[in-house]
């Protein structure tokens, strides 16, 4: 990371940078190896991150959150807010490329990149891709709608459905993909299930603030219809990850989402 | 035991191979590989969901745009290269 | 019911962030101000309860007490300090409004506003959170919004500069979450309150002393990357001088101070003051910022561009802060929030004097064209006296008054030798680098700029910059009126912020 | 020094993929290799969270029932948050990187910066 406004005497500073730089970086990594030694061993049950905070969560998880997933529980419920935010974080890098990539007076350059994108009729692509997308669709809406009871939730199954998107695009070409997801389609999307996942977020820190009871129902822990909120906020958080990485990918692959 | 260090072992030599090879699409590949390794480490530390949204979410997401960014600069090169001869 | 209104203003720029993306592009500019407006409402509504009735409010965030779920907290400091923000992101986006237009795509106008929103957020929920890993990821938020702003303007400086500037934040924010997970494996905490015990119970026993220390130094590495402390400032000159200028005096204004206020809030709840004093980290601190206001005071005077030379003046001021923070003491601690304040308003108003200089003289920045702007646009330049004066240190105004709480609490304290004379010699230089800036303002026309300028006709800036610029005004002005009250709130802020 | 060598093993590759991503970061001309340089150096940072949550003999944290030990959740829970961030953050710069591109056509950060000097005078 070398500074770039090149005066006279900062022509002798980057002639040493890479010397700086590396003798730093192997300084840091040696003094982190001896820290190692201090630090709790691998695995012991006695070490101090394994204190009252996550014996809670694994013993009270179950019953505070009705999730079999304690993790799902524990992000969805318990640390609410980092989640809250890192779906802010989504948001934002979507809105920073949309401004970077989407260029919407189509000079000469995008409209030649057209035409180099439109995909010849590619018989394997477009017959593997007719197996493919369906079961990949499924396997998304699985890994979100059980995201509280096995490993998964709306992150992962979000992005499962963005890749199943992208492989519809890469053999049937953007034309026949607009149709039923274009810029318009996607703003809704993205921006209605952020308004739920805050709204609802919202209204249970509210009601949690106030030490009132937020009224939302546990189920039955095990059924898909259990753990109160976790389920519509897994949702929610799926279809801002499918949608995210969908416009992120033709952002890029093709600069343009009509 | 030695799965794990066998595991580990490639993670640091893919590691060490992307910082040395000249070539974009062999460090992008070989970054792939690495994400992919490390979604297999999650899983023999017991944390499926870690393993599942590294597989999804960053092999599946950031190694992706790599590719695409490395074409999108191939495509760029043709165009300038068009430019040259037009 | 007023104790609801931080959780309201954390969320308020949100919603208006994704109204902004949702309704027509008309009405983006009227979501911000509208959201902004209220923000600052709601935080001086909070200040006057907090600070009338003297308490530091612990607000859930759901409903799991301290240890286990995430909660906000907020004192004095914290509503003071998200006011003025929220105070200033309103101004330099108000004022700003005809610079943003001509200097952005029109396309785009829409996704700058959300930034802007996006970006408050990021900075109040920094301010009030009590988690350090919700700390870790509004700061995240906060990044990606300040690189995205910068490289908004999309000309290949700004473009190299946002680049530059992400990839150092990222890495301070890498080192900042390692230093949370070595934290977290010696103490399995994550919520201030449960680390604050568990580091004094650590130190108290004097077991794990190392990794405490590696650990608080990866902190301070991480969070002076962010915030342009001295050594890991090669991003700030470039960042600031090729943004547009109200999004460069919004920068310049509020971002750095947030992660010192998290620092701050680090130093008084977590590791506690006495540990902090008996750290060599806190000598290594004020150290930096020492050399800081040498280098950007000398840096300043050799540039030729107005935004160049405040850019690398706001190191030199950066450089004040880190000192009172080296110090330690409350009174110094307290100084520190006094110089965040009155640096964040003056700077934020060169700024904004700037872009209102620049487009009364085509735009243009640099010493050259800038001769003689103050005649074209007086409003733009009185306020760039006043901001002048203030950093430079003339008494009525606040940055006297920082520097004058600066020197005193520095000399209570064992390294008030060293301090005081670096002080007077950083208003020496200080003096050295804008009066000659006014100098060229205030110079004498040169004649091919006259008919220049009767060619193009007088083209008025909008009435919209001169009124934030009066209003920056009244409010340096009343600032230094007001100090000692401010002192007060601040001390409050500071004492019971643990 | 060889037991604590075979005791850890998760955090020494933890703290060697960061040293390697952090010299890659800085040493390296190419930005998209800056990039992949950073996503190692926020990699092994997570390896690191995550082998301190681990603990030998535990299950996963799916409630099962007849099971005792569970593992740590919260490095779990923290890691998730941190690789959504990661990945977010690798896409901005990456259209950073293709905006640069697309105006300088190189990628080597030196001769940008000479160029975008060059373009300001």
């Amino acid at each position: 990371m070398n500074l770039f406004s090149l005066s006279a005497w900062r022509h002798r500073l980057l002639r040493y940078y890479p010397l700086v730089a590396l003798s730093l970086t192997v300084g840091i990594t040696a003094l982190l190896l001896v820290t190692l030694a201090a630090l709790p061993p691998l695995g012991e049950v006695g070490n101090p991150s394994h204190n009252l905070v996550s014996l809670k969560y694994i013993e009270d998880g179950l019953g505070d959150t009705g999730a079999l997933n304690i993790v799902a529980g524990m992000i969805l419920d318990y640390r609410a807010f980092d989640t809250f935010g890192e779906a802010c974080v989504l948001f934002t890098a979507t809105c920073a490329i949309i401004i970077l990539l989407r260029s919407d007076t189509p000079d000469a350059y995008d409209t030649m990149l057209h035409q180099m994108e439109e995909p010849h009729t590619n018989i394997i692509l477009q017959s593997v891709s007719f197996l493919l997308v369906g079961i990949m669709l499924v396997f998304g809406c699985y890994v979100i709608a059980n995201g509280h009871l096995s490993p998964g939730g709306g992150f992962s199954g979000g992005s499962i459905l963005g890749a199943a998107l992208i492989l519809y695009v890469n053999s049937y070409g953007i034309r026949r993909a607009s149709h039923f997801i274009n810029f318009t389609i996607y703003r809704r999307l993205v921006s209605f299930s952020l308004l739920f996942y805050a709204a609802f977020k919202g209204y249970s820190f509210f009601m949690g603030a106030n030490h009132l009871p937020s009224g939302i129902p546990l189920g039955k822990p095990g059924d898909l219809l259990s753990a109160g909120l976790i389920l519509p906020l897994n949702i929610a958080v799926g279809c801002v990850v499918a949608g995210t990485v969908y416009a992120i990918y033709v952002l890029f692959s093709q600069g343009e989402m009509r | 035991m030695y799965l794990e260090m066998a595991l580990l072992l490639y993670l640091i030599v893919a590691a060490v191979t992307v910082f040395l090879r000249q070539r974009l699409l062999d460090a992008v590949i070989i970054y792939a590989s690495y994400s992919v390794v490390l979604s297999a480490v999650w899983l023999l530390l017991l944390a499926p969901d870690l393993a599942i949204t590294e597989a999804a979410v960053a092999t599946g997401i950031s190694g992706v745009l790599f590719f695409v960014v490395l074409k999108r600069i191939q495509a760029m090169d043709a165009e300038h290269s068009l430019d040259e001869e037009v | 019911m007023v104790e609801n209104f931080p959780f309201f203003s954390i969320f308020l720029p949100i919603f208006a962030a994704i109204f902004c993306m949702l309704w027509h592009e008309r009405y983006a500019w009227h979501f911000t101000l509208g959201s902004t407006a209220i923000t600052l409402l709601l935080s001086l509504a909070t200040l006057n309860y907090i600070y009338s009735n003297a308490l530091s409010v612990t607000y859930l965030m759901g409903h799991f007490p301290a240890p286990f779920g995430n909660e906000i907290r907020f004192g004095a400091l914290e509503a003071f300090m998200a006011s003025l923000f929220s105070g200033i992101s309103l101004l330099t986006m108000w004022g700003g409004t005809a610079t943003v237009r001509c200097d952005i795509h029109p396309s785009k106008l829409r996704f700058y506003y959300l930034m802007e929103n996006l970006l408050l957020a990021g900075l109040l929920a920094i301010i009030y959170s009590n988690d350090i890993f919700t700390t870790f990821v509004f700061i995240e938020i906060a990044t990606i919004a300040a690189c995205s702003l910068v490289s908004a303007g999309e000309n290949g400086r700004s473009l190299l500069a946002s680049f530059v500037y992400l990839a150092m934040s990222l890495l301070g924010s890498g080192l900042l979450l390692l230093a949370i997970s070595i934290l977290y494996s010696i103490t399995g905490h994550l919520l201030f309150a449960g680390l604050a015990e568990s580091i004094a119970s650590l130190v108290a026993t004097g077991s794990y002393t190392l990794p405490l220390a590696v650990l608080s130094a990866l902190t301070i590495a991480g969070l002076s990357i962010k915030s342009a402390i001295f050594p890991f400032h090669g991003w700030l000159p470039e960042a600031y001088s090729s943004a547009t200028t109200p999004t460069s005096a919004l920068l310049a204004g509020i971002v750095t101070k947030t992660y010192l206020v998290f620092l701050l809030k680090l130093i008084c709840r977590v590791f506690g003051r006495a540990y902090w004093a008996s750290m060599l980290l806190s000598r290594i601190f004020l150290a930096c910022g020492v050399m800081a206001i040498l280098y950007g005071s000398l840096q300043a005077m050799r540039q030729r561009d107005l935004k160049q030379t405040l850019s690398y003046a706001s190191i030199s001021q950066i450089g004040y802060i880190s000192v009172a923070l080296g110090v330690g003491t409350i009174p110094a601690l307290v100084a520190a929030c006094f110089q965040m304040v009155s640096h964040a308003l003056s700077k934020s108003m060169l700024f904004m004097a700037t872009a209102g200089l620049a487009e009364a003289s085509q735009g243009e920045t640099s010493y050259k064209t800038l001769r003689g702007a103050a005649r074209r646009n007086p409003v733009a330049a009185a306020a760039f006296v006043v901001g002048a004066l203030s950093l430079v240190g003339i008494p009525p105004l606040p940055g006297f008054m920082a520097k004058l709480y600066l020197a005193q609490s520095a000399l209570a304290s064992p390294e008030g030798w060293l301090v005081v004379p670096v002080i007077l010699l950083g208003t020496v230089l200080g003096a050295m680098y804008y009066l000659p800036a006014l100098a060229t303002l205030f110079g004498s026309d040169t004649a091919a700029w006259s008919d220049r300028e009767s060619a193009e006709g007088d083209k008025s800036p909008p009435a919209l910059l001169p009124a934030s610029l009066g209003v920056f005004i009244s409010l340096t002005v009343l600032l230094g009126f007001f100090a000692p009250q401010v002192w007060q709130i601040l001390e409050q802020g500071i004492i019971n912020l643990h | 020094m060889w037991l604590y060598l075979r005791e850890n093993y998760y955090q020494i590759t933890a703290m060697f993929l960061f040293g390697i991503g952090l010299s890659a970061l800085l040493l390296d001309r190419n930005l998209v290799k800056k990039l992949i340089g950073l996503n190692i150096c926020n990699s092994g940072i997570y390896l690191f969270l995550a082998a301190q949550g681990y603990i030998r003999g535990g299950a996963v944290p799916i409630v099962a029932d007849g099971v005792q030990l569970y593992i740590n959740p919260v490095p779990t829970g923290l890691i998730l948050t941190g690789i959504v961030i990661s990945v977010s953050v690798t896409a901005f710069a990456l259209a950073l990187v293709v905006r640069l591109y697309k105006r300088y056509q190189t990628l080597d950060i030196d001769e940008l910066s000479k160029l975008v000097v060059k373009e300001g005078m």
